[in-house]
């Protein structure tokens, strides 16, 4: 196995420059994901509109290249998606990274599956997983407006 | 499983002492170790060491994930709810004293109430008698009566407005006696009482149910199970530990420091502080596992059997007096010979190899009561044989013969 | 005993990890453990196994002596000057939440101040942050400079009339500063302060002798000494232990038990409620034996030989930057590499079998002092030779081609 | 090893019937024993008169066949002996159970040797030589007018 099927140069690439950092303006939900491993840590900001869609959706974080590059790929690929849609592509994801399967969802178009299947290597490491699904399991609890910190270890 | 052939797995067993095949009947104090249990200490060491939860590398992540089976190994072995409701510590003591600061920093005050029983070992009741110290609390004692039972009616009347927590063995270390806390949780429940039950006997020897149970808090140790030494167990229900304020302090029970506050982090790792007995809890594991293979009911069968039997052939020399006579009693046998001290009993016992256990067994409320100094204790594990109780009823009958008595 | 050879006693090190040669660089964490070790525990389990200090039969009765010889070769390997000064716990943290319990409980009160560094690990900070939360008490960092020194002079003037307690670590887990804390004790003992040294990676590393040191409490644990997991140690001076409250309660560590009081055992069982980590603490005896074999004297040599071979050739990468530059520094190294995250540094050196740690290493008020998220951190053990270091530095030159840049 | 080397009849006799059990009159010295492993406690009083000799001895305890005959032997033994005296027997005692050396006091007759000798058994059973043990130290601590109680794990 290669680390460059993990570090493939989109991910490097959103890592270096992740799209939707910040305090989206509006945002009208919003949690914290933490991943006690290793520190990483997300805020997701998210601003549903009348009709459960995705108006915006921004975050702060630090974290590894997985974990900032998994979190701007998201914000790209979810923006814009209804809370059904989108939970559609998070189970997607979630259910590529850690069970090897493809990606379903007929609401991305192909310069979007490129970039979500860009992150598929992180399931031979069995230890970044957590990095890459954190900003994900983030959003869903924004989603579902729950309190309570997001906390990787008990999620996965 | 052949629970007849067990002891051919247990290493120990091809030992001789003093000359003679050891016949062991301490495992009330701590059982010996099956060869699957040393195997697994041995091959984690040597081939797959590293702390857990903290480095990211193949190694820790390995054992991370490990540790983890074993609390959900653990979990399903008591039938709790989650895994995020057991914590592991060094010893059933700790995870005592744990509940017993914890609860006791944010629900005792001045003139509260703590119920205890005559019965428990000193690891259910120093803890509380800490809180008395430094909290003016009270402790009660819920009496038993001469067969070694809890008076339950008794200790109802015990409870009153100001009764905070009552802390109740499950099965006695001194009698065997199994208690039945259900019942007393129930009776407590009614009057929001929260109950503490100690299992560091009934988890090796019955079928530990805690959802059904529905006790607040259980507590037992790993050595007693088949386990290596340095693991207790705390269950507790999720709505508590997420209450108490936190035990141990320092790294890994944290999610953010700074200099002028701590945030700790969720569970279980807000109670698990420092480097853990990672190796004996990833251990752990195989001796779940062991326990599984035979099946709590055979084991529960088998033991009970060697029970009956040791205590029919004991029963039938004269100058032999067991102590309780419990309703419903498990391998525990405690007993006196005529004029012959408990400590020249396990002087004598062991030149036939037999270990068994002489003293207060970590229980002198009970002796007291008894109006006992001493015992001599025989306790049953899943690898004793009717053959093990015969030479223990040998060695019995010559105590008195070595003391020039008839 | 070669020491270029050592490699081939530690059992793991025959292992592979994704098909190359285990690089172990994550001693701080936990140390890997000898093939005496691993087989000292087998044996005990497999040939002598009982519980310690209850039972006089003959397992019980060798176990019990042979857990009393450990307590002795400690107190050897620390200098101390009784046994009675030697306390087991289940690591360093129980160890330092042992004396801020016990200390707190006596001698703090509301507005007391604490003085801990700004290099302390989270196990020397949280402990006496739970002080500052249930006391009222105050703590006050003593500040480090750029290389990871602390600052003597500014600690001093920390010191007031109300200072009772300073907790300093003897070696970072971050930097390698080897603190002077014979200076820092000296100086608090001219004003009637004891001092808690935090000796969890002094006592792999370097002589310790706490005799000389005078410290008051010396706390370290056995996974980091290549001992086995679950055995902490703390020292403290005997005018403490016998002053001090007890910590945690239950069997073992009583004298006598009635309803109304209870009287506590002497020294040292005191502070060793419930049954101890018996197996793993008489097992340790072979890790101080190992370090005995090599000789502390050479493991300093022979450690300072391959750091300074680490560093000079770290530093000649040109990414690569080191973290702190202490006067006195021992084995660990935390570094950075321009543009790449410390957790991606870990994967891509598990690649090649490299284990280091990657994050703030329990050390969350150094790298905020330090403006630092996270750092990668390589540690020294015994068993590490200048071949691990180029196999570390071809990966770290690596991860910047991983990342694609120059 | 025969286990009535350790149960020897002098030591059933002294076992069953301790002499000198009791709190003895006008004692101005005492001192408490005990055994933290089995739970044995001894109690001493002693009563020294102005020339520094035993005038009498005398015991309170609990314990096992070979804590009493020890305890009971060592009064028999002692009494009458002066301090110096009693401290030879006293080493000359320990020295026995623990070296198996022989006993070289010449201040005790053959009744009174037989008598001490009948102990020496107890080094085969290194777990029972506290048992032994505990009365002696606990009357050289009554001797020497120490507060603390004799602790056997501290002393042997
Ligand atoms: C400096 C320092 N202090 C305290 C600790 C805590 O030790 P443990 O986790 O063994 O309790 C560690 C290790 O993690 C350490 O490096
Ligand atoms: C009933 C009971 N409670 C508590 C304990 C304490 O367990 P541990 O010594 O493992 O902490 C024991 C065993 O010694 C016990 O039998």
């Amino acid at each position: 196995m290669d680390i460059k099927e993990l570090y493939q140069d989109i991910i490097l690439e959103h890592g270096k420059s992740p799209r939707n950092k910040g305090k989206c303006k509006g945002y009208n939900h919003e949690a914290k994901g933490y991943n006690p491993l290793c520190g990483d840590k997300v805020h997701v900001y998210l601003k549903l509109n009348d009709i459960k869609q995705v108006e915006n959706l921004t975050f702060e974080g630090e974290g590894c290249a997985i974990s900032l590059a998994s979190a701007s790929i998201m914000t790209e690929l979810v923006k814009g998606k209804s809370v059904i849609e989108a939970k559609k592509i998070m189970n997607d994801f979630l259910s590529m990274i850690k069970n090897d399967t493809v990606i379903k969802s007929n609401n991305l178009d192909e310069d979007q599956k490129t970039k979500i299947m860009s992150l598929s290597g992180v399931k031979q490491f069995p230890m970044r997983v957590k990095c890459a699904t954190l900003s994900w399991h983030t959003l869903n609890s924004a989603m579902e407006g729950k309190k309570d910190e997001v906390n990787s270890e008990a999620v996965d | 499983m052949d629970i007849k052939n067990i002891k051919s797995q247990f290493p120990i067993f091809s030992k001789k002492i003093n000359n003679k095949p050891l016949i062991y009947l301490d495992s009330s104090n701590s059982s010996q170790k099956p060869l699957s249990v040393i195997n697994r200490l041995n091959d984690f060491y040597s081939n797959e060491f590293s702390n857990i939860g903290r480095s990211i590398h193949t190694l820790a992540v390995n054992a991370t994930n490990k540790f983890d089976e074993t609390r959900i190994s653990v979990k399903n072995f008591i039938n709790a709810k989650s895994k995020e409701e057991i914590i592991f510590t060094k010893n059933a003591t700790e995870a005592i004293n744990l509940v017993a600061s914890t609860f006791g920093q944010q629900n005792i005050r001045e003139g509260d109430e703590i119920i205890v029983t005559e019965l428990e070992h000193h690891s259910n009741y120093v803890p509380w008698h800490f809180l008395r110290n430094n909290k003016k609390a009270l402790i009660k004692f819920a009496p038993i009566n001469d067969d070694g039972d809890i008076i339950i009616d008794k200790l109802k009347e015990l409870i009153t407005s100001k009764t905070k927590i009552i802390a109740v063995t499950h099965l006695s270390n001194v009698t065997g006696t199994i208690v039945p806390v259900k019942e007393i949780i129930e009776m407590a429940h009614k009057k929001n009482i929260p109950v503490l039950v100690d299992g560091c006997q009934s988890a090796p020897h019955i079928k530990v149910d805690v959802t059904d149970l529905d006790c607040d808090f259980y507590a037992f140790s790993g050595h007693k199970v088949y386990g290596p030494t340095g693991v207790g167990i705390l269950y507790a229900k999720k709505k508590w530990l997420e209450k108490l304020p936190p035990y141990i302090g320092g790294g890994a029970m944290i999610s953010e420091v700074k200099k002028d506050k701590v945030l700790y982090a969720p569970l279980p790792e807000k109670y698990e502080a420092g480097t853990m007995p990672t190796a004996e809890v990833i251990t752990f594991n195989e001796s779940i596992k062991f326990l599984e293979s035979i099946g709590m009911d055979n084991l529960m069968k088998h033991e009970k059997e060697i029970t009956n039997y040791a205590l029919e052939k004991l029963k039938k020399i004269n100058s032999v007096k067991i102590i309780g006579n419990p309703k419903n009693k498990a391998g525990v046998i405690s007993f006196l010979i005529k004029d012959v001290h408990p400590h020249d009993i396990a002087t004598i016992l062991d030149e036939y190899g037999v270990a068994i256990r002489a003293g207060h067994h970590c229980c002198q409320i009970f002796h007291e009561k008894m109006k006992l100094s001493a015992t001599a204790r025989a306790s049953i594990g899943v690898y004793n044989t009717k053959e093990d109780i015969d030479i223990l009823v040998q060695a019995v009958e010559n105590c008195r013969k070595v003391f020039n008595l008839k």
